[in-house]
């Protein structure tokens, strides 16, 4: 079975990093729909420096370095990215602490105490309109999945975020800035989805594992 | 972007820096977190805190001063500040007496002060948190966020901040924070909308012959966007929305402010006060105190928000206490 | 338009009627002369008036209040007040200490307050008239009306109130004027335009990247249109010009004022204060006083002007004096 | 020789309120390439109250009707017009005290004497670019001619007031609001100038007498 080491989780953050930054304005622009606009301003602002500390950061152990990332969010991500993104990898580090490498097993487990975490922290349910809407469908993919091929996980959790952006889009937000306007954000996506699945699309590209993408906002 | 700005990045240091130098004698700025404090701060007395996005101005950093806040920090523009800023605002001015911290009504703001609350309570400082949400444009419901916290926060921090001063305990400033907020009642209406600096262009579209009422402070949409109405019709629809939400009746005595976004010069806002002031009276209420100027703003968006407060004696008392922030005119 | 207004023609008595309503206790009208006056006013003392177009608020009526302005006139938006209403300011508060006259430097503003003091001092009324000029992007000359009376202006209003509360004469109050206005400068910048209610589109057209430089309160062009510049660059060009105009020394105790012309927010102020601060240190100006907000206003332009006074003794002390305005924060 | 009648300065007074009524905009419009924008608010402001006390004022002496509508020009129109215009009607009634009608010679001191109180009051000089620089050539041309014809008079001096606008476009203003911004002045029609001659345009127009104006401003 596959395993994932520190170095290449930090090598998957890295190109994470380079997602956000390059997005910072279209990612602003998506909350400006419905919400007020400051999403991709503040998670930029975090990952811009996750990027310059990142080849400091001390590797030897996963968990550690996913509680520092969890430290720069709190310190540097406004909005309520700072808290739900620092809930996740702080979650995310106390699952693997100590581990050198993670297995697949674990690397789901990680994602289901992130998930677990957000939720205590935002109260988001399913529908709500959140990140989660696209968090839960790939743990759950992941759960399904042997993990044996990580290309082909990479693609099937890409195709599930995909697919949450527009299985949300007609949904009212009922959580973060955007749930204060009522119907007005229907028909919108949300820009959190629309994160992380931008996230997994250059993943893909990345690691070259074949995915297209089916929403408008993934085919720009 | 028609804007006073050097790198947009630098755009909240460096205002901070401004009201820092302006206030030498007043205030002291702790910059790595983006917080402003009292300087000379009375240990035995309870210390007030807040911290939101920026682009509210004087709301929050420059309401810190005495008779108003203890400390406050700011995010970014129109993003809740990072939890470990909250944190250190707490820690910056503990007291045996507690902190009463106070908390805008977003989930962005709530989740970084639940969070900076939790650490502070676990190194064992007194504290207690106090949501405000006074915006009658949101409607509240078990499946929102609920209401926003906007011009209405002005009267929380003035009351609090006097009874704070007068020696207040923490469970009483609780108690007058609570008041405050359930007395008080706010709605925005939008002509323009505005540029956060990092995002460089308008945060909404909106027609030259249109206007977004209920708008909230961060140029989220409100609850309907009509054609542009003459000022009194404005005031009127305002004034309707939040007198009858409390509501308030004849008899009440009340504080009326009218609050500019940014973008509205002083004669506007006087022009709306004037029809304002009447249907108070219409109503049989009595102007105890007014406020027309800035508050609470939304960048340089041109539109208003109209806000009633209920009072009673002690309310009245602790509104006309002295205060002194950031913000002077002399 | 995007603006809060009714019919454009009542857009002056209704922010006056509104002015009034927000004051009662302080403040009264003349209405069909467009004029506030202070209530209760010391018949032994020098009553200090002025009267300009409107759209600068909270220059001019806005101004009247103990220890400020005894009276004031309004003309429609950026037009002088009509002759009458300035005579009738004047005998509204005439005492038999005498009236001092604030006249900024517009020629409209100096033929109709010369025709009101000539009708006055036919009628045996005492007055002096004082012109104000501080405006140092206009080139002074015999061949033009002369520089321009801008946010300067407020400068001699507080010192004057002060002085006259405390009693001084109409010589010695004259000769205040004098001293604040030899040693006041200003400049201005503009963002964007401005739209008088009545005229209903922008006074002047500029681009999206642009910003003019030196400009009137009334959107006069200025000294030049240039490109957009990063705000400690325009800090620094609005200082130059200035400090280089009387000049301020090193060694000097100056007030600074950085003045929003009425559509840039709080939070821009103070990155221009913050830089203009810097640059008064590197010159070895010491900031005895500062002043940061809306003092005198191009209606909803965006844009600031940049202020030095140089200060004594004397001068300090007329600033420091409490004084009271229809605007207030508290 | 011909006379004119207080009514029929009345009447002449009654088409100038419809003309300064109806380039309200117009006129500020052209203040406000290098003025303040506010000479045709101003104007139209008084002149909507002359136009409505017109009918009821006293006719009976021209000099008391003029005075009359001097007054309405010191309380009701603001900036520098107010002092202006009223100081010139002023000046004309105090010229014409007295008398029931006038001659061409009395018009014509008339006219001498408003200009006189204008050049005290404001202090401007040939070429300041001012109104006064298309009432002089008018006042001049009214001097050489003898008044026999009062069309031919009419249609000579809106010829000069014409004329005045393009003689002074390229000059510096230095009086008024305009005259603060040096050099930016030059190149801009004085919209004083442009009001004189819109006046007489119309007055030509509604008397029937020929007229072909030059300037663009007079052409739209
Ligand atoms: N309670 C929540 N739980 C999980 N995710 C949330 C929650 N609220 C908002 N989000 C996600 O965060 C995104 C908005 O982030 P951001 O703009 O930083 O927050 P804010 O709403 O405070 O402006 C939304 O698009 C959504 O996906
Ligand atoms: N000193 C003066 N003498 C005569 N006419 C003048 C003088 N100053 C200005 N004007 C005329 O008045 C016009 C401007 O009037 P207005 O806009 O009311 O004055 P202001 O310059 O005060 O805004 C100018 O176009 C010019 O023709
Ligand atoms: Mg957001
Ligand atoms: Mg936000
Ligand atoms: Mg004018
Ligand atoms: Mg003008």
């Amino acid at each position: 079975m596959s395993t994932l080491s520190s170095d290449q989780i930090a090598k998957a953050i890295d190109v994470t990093c380079d997602t956000v930054i390059a997005n910072e304005k279209y990612f602003s622009d998506l909350d400006g729909l419905a919400g007020d606009g400051d999403f991709g301003t503040s998670l930029a602002t975090g990952f811009k420096v996750i990027k310059k500390e990142l080849p400091e950061i001390d590797k030897s152990a996963v968990g550690a370095m996913l509680l520092k990332i969890s430290m720069i969010c709190s310190k540097h991500v406004g909005g309520s990215s700072g808290p739900i993104w620092g809930t996740g990898f702080m979650r995310a580090g106390m699952a693997s602490k100590g581990l050198e490498e993670v297995t697949y097993e674990q690397l789901t487990e990680m994602l289901g105490s992130a998930i677990e975490g957000i939720v205590a922290r935002g109260g988001a349910k399913r529908g709500d309109k959140t990140l989660l809407d696209a968090l839960w469908p790939i743990h759950e993919k992941m759960q399904e999945m042997d993990g044996s091929d990580l290309g082909a996980v990479l693609a099937a959790v890409a195709a599930e975020a995909d697919k949450a952006i527009d299985e949300t889009r007609s949904a009212v937000a009922h959580r973060g800035r955007a749930s204060q306007v009522g119907e007005r954000s229907a028909n919108t996506p949300d820009p959190g989805i629309v994160g992380v699945a931008t996230i997994l699309k250059d993943w893909c590209a990345h690691y070259g594992v074949d995915f297209v993408p089916q929403a408008a906002e993934l085919k720009r | 972007m028609k804007k006073f700005v050097n790198d947009p990045e630098n755009f909240v240091p460096e205002f901070m820096a401004g009201v820092i130098a302006a206030n030498p004698d007043l205030l002291e700025a702790m910059p790595e977190f983006q917080l402003i404090k009292r300087k000379n701060v009375d240990a035995s007395k309870v210390a007030i805190v807040q911290g939101s996005g920026s682009g509210h101005e004087p709301a929050h950093v420059m309401a810190v001063g005495p008779g108003m806040l203890t400390a406050a920090c700011q995010g970014p523009v129109f993003a809740a500040p990072p939890v470990d800023a909250c944190y250190e605002t707490i820690k910056s001015v503990a007291t045996d007496a507690g902190v009463l911290v106070l908390v805008n009504n977003y989930q962005g703001d709530r989740m970084a002060w639940d969070m900076a609350c939790e650490m502070a309570e676990a190194e064992g400082i007194k504290l207690k948190q106090f949501i405000i949400n006074d915006d009658v444009a949101v409607q509240d419901s078990l499946y929102t966020v609920g209401r926003r916290g906007v011009a209405g926060n002005f009267f929380v921090m003035k009351a609090c901040g006097a009874a704070a001063e007068a020696g207040a305990d923490l469970d009483a400033l609780y108690a007058v924070a609570d008041k405050v907020n359930s007395n008080v009642r706010t709605m925005g209406l939008a002509l323009t909308s505005c540029i956060p600096p990092a995002k460089g262009d308008p945060i909404f579209d909106i027609g030259d012959d249109e206007m977004e009422v209920g708008v909230g402070i961060h140029g989220e949409p409100g609850r309907e966007r009509t054609k542009i109405k003459p000022a009194d019709e404005i005031t009127e629809l305002l004034f309707e929305a939040v007198a009858n939400d409390l509501p308030y009746n004849s008899g009440d005595r009340v504080a009326l402010m009218i609050n500019g976004l940014g973008g509205t010069p002083p004669a506007e806002l006087y022009v709306l006060y004037n029809k304002a002031a009447q249907l108070c009276a219409d109503r049989g209420l009595t102007i105890a105190r007014n406020y027309v100027g800035e508050y609470c703003t939304a960048i340089e968006m041109a539109g208003c928000s109209l806000t009633l407060l209920k009072l009673d004696d002690e309310l009245e008392k602790l509104l006309a206490a002295p205060a002194e922030t950031a913000c002077r005119i002399f």
